[in-house]
């Protein structure tokens, strides 16, 4: 029971964290009609986000000391950022240690301004141009953001942990009489993922703006007959969908310590969920995203994977998303709660 | 006996009654006119006729068999064309290969693996595309892109394209919608040539009543997915349901 | 040759010329000097380009012509590999069965991946094919190492059975003993150029490819697949299923992939699962569309000039650079080198990204485009042609 | 492949089959082996990762080699070439020829690496290779330059399969192996944490894990300890939760993580994360072993890796006179001590020049012979011998762990204990190096 609740909870963390980057990919999908292939590296643009946050915290003065050598025989550097002489020892290291959570502040607008560059600059131009070109010259935009990331901090990951109140972990089973302890900072991305999600929803349901947005989602000739100016909106979605990308991105870091390649480990798969769940369909982004998650958690359990290799279906885990994906699109076309004609041509 | 026979389709959507027990019956060899007003379900029921529809209820007999959910290509290999109320054609390639593809598909039937033939060597096949488009008056175009042409023209194209497969049974949905008058004519002067030499049979859905009444033998008015009258050209042109229909019963 | 017009006969034929002269073509600077660095005319990077061109023509003869935008070709290439040299180590090192066996797998292993993924269209069937691809890279790298060597790559080991390995039979990849590293080289001055067998034997199928590509390309089964790409919907009102068609298109793009893989394995027999992974799937659509989508040259162009970057520009260090603009003073030197070295050596990706990024806003048609666009600049063609250019543009197989 | 050369050309195949003629091309007898270097210069070739997640290690192994270079050629202070014991090597070059090299890009992908590989021999006259940062490139290039007639010199490759079932008489590794770590690591696991532990392996799903896992699992067992259970993770996998939640859950109380890279990094982090370290279970402190550290890894795991057990094969802050040498010229140049990877590459090159001065030739089996069975010091890890059965270096491993309270951004590790390489060594007909066949040495041409 208590490795089933454990996944239960590995599943909806996960699953959280695919919705979110699958739900910025099928807005930008559903508002624009692009197909943005740059979406992984917008995620990881997030991350290093936190990164660079955190380095500018710890932008140090140089002091030398004498007493201590380094690994040359010379004077130890030692180094003390600015934030602990502006502020103090307390304060300052408190920043810098939460610098994650500090890190959404400064995401957001960077992203949004991002996400409004690329979309004015690049993004706009291919609005009428084939799938084909999209992808092309998103995957380029993709790999010229990663190289730019890798050569400004190397190849090799970095640690951003979460701040010291989140380190490990807090026993959620004892809640419901099981022995089951789940870290503090998974579930805070949980609630966070949740959170930021809901407030999508809310914004597209319950604003004006949203409303118009929806509305020229499903047919933008109309919209724009009625004399609102909806190319406007849609470059701020796109915004929308970036800072969204760059939020996960943010509270990925101490989970997976961020490194440039991670937005094309994740592109395959945020496609495989907007697929999943229908192209253009942010419930379904979501309910795909979900229901992905918690399948690979499952199994990735021995339990599960034994059964499998029973059935002569070896290492189950490796494969089990696909597969699944395969049924679904095979059983309902557009996937889980996809429109017709969308994206079939 | 009609080379058609419609017995007692309905279809609705959702709550929507699109047909209500409709009886059609066309003719081997006539031009049936299908008249109606807006709305009145006349495409609705030539969806039908090819597959793009299935009826809820009722049969649909296309020379004695069921058409009924079959493929729309199966349809169309029993011998039933159609042209569309907006052209379907293949925008992308030129005139000559727009009718060049019906040709190849009446000669080698579904699926033919014929990849390393040419299609400049297939003399037959040619020959019968350009006696196409010269029949059409559309041979200075055939290598103009498809999508370059006038509305007009690609209605024309849509129509050789139709006719290339030598059909027992052509539906054009409005043929001459959007045409300007001499256009029509000559689509009118087209058409009656055609039936005249190859003896095809024609529903034809139609507003424009000069159109409908150059070429139909026979003319069903259909008003909110019911036939109202099925008749003789001159005997509909006085019928009091019919203007009730298309007057809204105002007279 | 008598059954192509007029137009793809020179096409074929200066392909012909391109692919027998290469060693002369790729090797424009004489060793030893500065420019050497960008010499091309090498056995393995040419066995590549042709290899890779394959690749190519067979992904643009589905692409290109149906517009079903497959994201796992990588994946026949790959199996393709597989077959080659497991026939290398069970019968011998003569490529003749190797490259059979290769196509005949890639091409059922097509023929089942095609059949269910066709049952859909758009990104849909793009999503399918790039997830059986991964399930493809992920299990051989792992599950399927008794069949695949996994993380090292299949290879020919000594212990191998090789049933067909007569004590006199050589010992690497040949052609009924005509080995496929035999390389003959011309010193001309301060030139070296490499003729290669077993590049010829790869220019030879690539311009096999490229003529049975020409030939579908004009026959009435590739109009069919134009028609597919065009108008579906009309294609199944004339009767024809598209069906059939779209899944023949499949299986032969995916028996030319493993055709390349073969290749690729008789040139250097290792097959690595690396070769299945969504990213070569992906370089394969990238040559594609860089070249021109539905061109019969362009596919190959942009297989070239990938390859030609990955090899030569990845190997361009600073140390190079600093020799080039030794002649400059000190600090300028510095600075050149330091702003160049983003872009070569390590920094390769970033020149191909941006490369992709600025072909794909100037050259919407690819490669190709911009060739037109320069032969009518020579020509000195007015712009009154534009309905000529548009429809050149717009017809795939011009 | 052994006739790639540039300049020559080859004897053609034996007339075989239907009875075609071989053409007879000219053949030019000059070179008895590829690349045969003719002018004043010898050009070596250096493959390593320069993108993907290796990235970072392929640019210290760079950096090491070009100081190889430096040094070899005369310049800088001579590093290690001072307190290596051969003193073959005069700082003018190999055989007095300069030493030049080119470099390539492995992406850490057999084919790309191949390729790469290919092009120095082919197209650059390189003499010999070496380079790369994981075992399944390091063992497809290893095949192609016993195939091309070039000597291989392997960097970092830890899996068994390198000197094992994939050994070439061409290939030469002075890297460490997955047996090794688990036969220094098993003792000291032993007298920290006891006897009687119930291990749980986490492991890449791939050749590397597998031969790395079997290895710490016979030497834990070996010490009494009993294997809970292994799981193997496939290599894409970025959140390892729910591989590590069922370890909580499974009694057993020591989790072993045969990941490396990103992976080890995702790993430990998760088990950190889930409160692992703080569990007692069996009455026993729950504890984590990663049996390969690379020190550019382990820092990406930050705070994680503290007081965590592991093995490398080389560490900067070694006080013998060949680390020393080394750190100090190393960091002199670029500011930061070497890493592991850089040490193995930077000596694997001194290796290959002096085998070359000592034979008097470039001459592959020349070369080979020469290192066969040589026995050297001074380079780092105290007496070391290239053992000629299957050209394994044997020399002491450090066991390590994660520093608690580091000095620096480089001080991640620090050595718990110099396992002696009497301990490590084991006989070449190991069951776990069985099946390979070293051959015979190829010089091409």
């Amino acid at each position: 029971m208590d490795a089933i609740f454990l996944q239960i909870l590995n599943g909806l963390d996960k699953g959280s964290a695919y919705a979110l980057i699958a739900l910025g990919l099928t807005l930008i999908f559903g508002t624009l009609g692009v197909v943005n292939f740059a979406h992984g590296a917008l995620f990881m643009i997030g991350s290093f986000c936190a990164v660079t946050l955190s380095k500018i915290l710890t932008l140090s003065t140089v002091t030398l000391d004498p007493t201590k050598t380094d690994f040359l025989g010379n004077p130890l550097k030692v180094k003390t950022p600015y934030v602990v002489e502006w502020f103090g020892e307390s304060t300052g290291n408190a920043m810098i240690d939460w610098s994650v959570p500090l890190a959404i502040l400064f995401a957001i607008p960077v992203m949004l301004l991002l996400g409004w560059v690329m979309e004015r600059g690049l993004i706009k131009h291919f609005y009428k141009r084939p799938h084909a070109d999209q992808i092309l010259v998103t995957f380029g935009l993709a790999i010229v953001i990663q190289e730019i990331v890798k050569a400004t901090y190397g190849a090799n990951p970095i640690p951003t942990p979460a701040p010291d109140q989140f380190v490990g972990s807090y026993n959620v089973g004892a809640l419901i009489g099981l022995d089951a302890s789940y870290p503090y900072w998974r579930m805070i991305y949980f609630g966070f993922s949740v959170t930021i999600i809901a407030a999508v929803f809310s914004f597209l349901k319950f604003t004006t703006f949203g409303m118009v947005v929806r509305a020229g989602m499903a047919d933008r000739e109309t919209v724009g007959m009625l004399g609102i100016n909806i190319d406007k909106r849609f470059t701020i979605m796109f915004g929308v969908a970036a800072a969204v990308a760059g939020l996960a991105g943010v509270m990925y870091t101490p989970i997976n310590s961020p490194n440039y390649h991670q937005g094309m480990d994740f592109l395959v798969l945020s496609f495989v969920v907007v697929v999943v769940g229908g192209m253009g369909s942010l419930p379904g982004a979501v309910l795909a995203g979900f229901l992905l998650g918690t399948l690979e958690s499952f199994a990735s359990m021995n339990e599960v994977k034994g059964f499998f290799e029973a059935l002569y279906l070896p290492s189950i885990d490796q494969i089990i998303i696909y597969l699944v994906a395969i049924i679904i699109l095979l059983t309902r076309p557009r996937g889980l709660l996809g429109r017709a004609g969308v994206m079939e041509e | 006996m009609g080379i058609l026979e419609v017995q007692n389709v309905n279809k609705s959507f959702g709550g929507l009654k699109a047909l209500q027990n409709v009886n059609l019956d066309i003719e081997e060899g006539t031009i049936h006119a299908i008249i109606g007003p807006n709305g009145a379900g006349k495409s609705t029921l030539l969806n039908c006729f090819v597959g793009k529809l299935v009826p809820d209820t009722g049969t649909v007999m296309f020379d004695g068999k069921s058409l009924l959910g079959i493929k729309p290509h199966e349809i169309n290999q029993t011998g039933v064309s159609r042209v569309f109320q907006t052209p379907e054609i293949f925008s992308e390639l030129t005139v000559a290969e727009n009718v060049l593809i019906p040709c190849f598909a009446k000669r080698d039937g579904a699926f033919t693996l014929n990849a390393l033939s040419r299609v400049t060597g297939e003399v037959d096949v040619r020959e019968k595309a350009e006696q196409m488009l010269i029949d059409v008056s559309m041979e200075d175009k055939k290598d103009m892109l498809a999508s370059s042409l006038s509305r007009g023209d690609k209605r024309r194209l849509e129509m050789a394209m139709c006719l290339s497969q030598d059909p027992k049974l052509l539906l054009l949905d409005e043929p001459t919608a959007g045409m300007a008058r001499a256009d029509t004519n000559n689509t009118i002067e087209l058409l009656a040539q055609i039936q005249e030499r190859r003896h095809i049979t024609m529903a034809v859905i139609e507003h424009d009543m000069h159109v409908v009444f150059s070429l139909a033998q026979k003319i069903s008015v259909l008003a909110q997915g019911t036939v109202i009258a099925e008749d003789l050209p001159e005997n509909i042109k006085g019928h009091p349901k019919v203007q009730e229909a298309y007057l809204g019963g105002a007279h | 040759m008598k059954h192509l017009s007029k137009t793809d006969k020179s096409t074929f034929i200066l392909v012909a010329i391109l692919a027998l002269l290469a060693p002369f073509i790729l090797n424009p600077f004489p060793e030893g000097s500065a420019m050497a660095q960008f010499n091309a005319g090498y056995p393995d990077l040419m066995q590549r380009f042709a290899i890779f061109g394959i690749l190519a023509i067979g992904f643009n003869i589905l692409f290109g012509l149906t517009g079903y935008l497959s994201f796992g070709h990588a994946a026949f290439l790959g199996v393709g590999s597989y077959s080659a040299v497991w026939m290398f180590k069970l019968l011998s090192m003569n490529i003749v069965p190797a490259i059979i066996l290769s196509v005949i797998v890639a091409g059922v292993f097509s023929l089942l991946i095609g059949f269910i993924c066709l049952r859909r269209s758009g990104i849909y069937f793009s999503i399918l094919t790039l997830m059986f691809a991964q399930m493809s890279y992920s299990l051989a790298y792992s599950v399927l190492t008794p069949l695949t060597n996994g993380e090292t790559g299949l290879q020919v080991y000594n212990d191998d059975p090789q049933y067909l390995m007569g004590p006199n039979s050589s010992e690497v990849t040949n052609l009924f003993g005509l080995e496929m590293r035999s390389t003959f080289t011309l010193d001309v001055g301060p030139w070296a150029f490499q003729f290669n067998l077993g590049y010829y034997v790869c220019a030879l199928f690539l311009l096999l490819a490229f003529y049975i590509a020409i030939r579908i390309f004009r026959s009435p089964f590739g109009l069919m697949l134009r028609a597919i790409k065009t108008n579906q919907t009309r294609l199944n009102y004339t009767g024809l299923n598209s069906r059939p068609y779209t899944l023949a298109a499949f299986v032969i793009s995916g028996m030319y992939a493993g055709l390349a893989g073969g290749l690729m394995a008789s040139m250097d027999p290792l097959a690595g699962a690396e070769r299945m992974y969504w990213t070569a799937s992906g370089e394969i659509v990238l040559m594609t569309i860089l070249g021109g989508v539905g061109t019969l040259l362009g596919p190959v162009l942009g297989a070239g000039f990938i390859k030609y970057f990955e090899n030569i520009f990845s190997k361009i260090n600073d140390t190079v650079l600093h020799t080039w603009f030794s002649i400059l003073p000190d600090g300028l030197e510095n600075a050149i080198v330091w702003v160049l070295h983003f872009f070569v050596g390590k920094g390769w990706h970033l020149t191909l990204g941006l490369l992709f990024m600025m072909i794909v806003i100037f050259l919407p048609g690819g490669l190709m485009e911009g060739g037109q666009k320069i032969m009518n600049k020579i020509r000195g063609k007015k712009k009154n042609d534009k309905d000529g250019g548009a429809k050149a543009a717009a017809t795939p197989a011009e | 492949m052994s006739n790639l050369t540039r300049r020559g050309l080859l004897k053609s195949g034996a007339v075989m089959g239907a009875g075609l003629a071989a053409p007879t091309f000219f053949t030019n007898m000059a070179h008895a082996y590829t690349n045969a270097p003719t002018g004043s210069s010898v050009t070596l070739g250096f493959n390593v990762p320069q993108t993907g997640p290796y990235a970072d290690e392929g640019a210290d192994e760079l950096r090491a080699y070009e100081l190889a270079v430096e040094h070899l050629n005369g310049g800088g202070d001579g590093g290690m070439m001072n307190t290596f014991s051969s003193k073959a090597l005069k700082g003018n070059g190999i055989l007095g020829k300069k030493v030049e090299f080119v470099t390539g890009d492995t992406q850490t992908k057999s084919d790309a690496a191949r390729a790469s590989a290919k092009s120095m021999i082919e197209k650059d006259g390189a003499v010999m290779i070496t380079g790369g940062s994981s075992s399944g490139v390091a063992i497809a290039v290893q095949g192609l330059c016993q195939e091309a007639g070039v000597i291989f010199m392997a960097g970092l490759t830890h899996s068994n399969d390198t000197t094992g079932k994939d050994k070439k008489a061409n290939g030469f590794r002075h890297f460490f192996n997955g047996y090794m770590s688990g036969a220094a690591l098993a003792p000291v696991l032993e007298a920290r944490y006891g006897n009687d532990r119930n291990a749980y392996h986490l492991t890449a799903d791939y050749t590397w894990g597998w031969t790395q896992q079997e290895s710490i699992q016979q030497a834990t067992e070996g010490k009494g300890w009993n294997t809970v259970n292994n799981v193997l993770t496939p290599l894409a996998t970025t959140d390892f939760s729910s591989y590590v939640a069922p370890v909580l859950n499974s009694g057993a109380d020591v989790l072993v993580l045969n990941h490396y890279g990103g992976n080890m990094i995702n790993s430990l982090t998760s088990a950190v994360q889930f409160g692992l370290r703080d569990k007692v279970v069996n009455n026993k402190n729950f504890e984590i072993v990663v049996p390969l550290y690379s020190r550019l890894m382990a820092r990406g795991a930050g705070e994680n890796v503290k007081g965590i057990f592991g093995s490398t094969n080389w560490h900067w802050s070694l006080t013998d006179d060949g680390t020393k040498a080394f750190v100090k010229s190393f960091g002199e140049k670029y500011g930061f001590p070497p890493s592991q990877a850089a040490h193995t590459t930077y000596v694997q090159t001194l290796l290959y020049a002096d085998a070359c001065e000592r034979s008097g030739t470039f001459n592959p089996c020349g070369v080979a012979e020469a290192l066969e069975g040589f026995k050297f010091d001074g380079m780092g890890n105290g007496p070391t011998e290239y053992r000629a059965e299957d050209h394994q270096c044997f020399k002491d491993v450090l066991v390590v762990k994660g520093k608690e309270n580091p000095t620096s951004e480089f001080d991640v590790l620090e050595v718990v204990e110099v396992t002696p390489r009497a301990q490590v060594e084991y006989p070449v007909d190991h069951p776990m190096f069985a099946g390979g066949d070293l051959g015979k040495c190829n010089p091409g041409a």
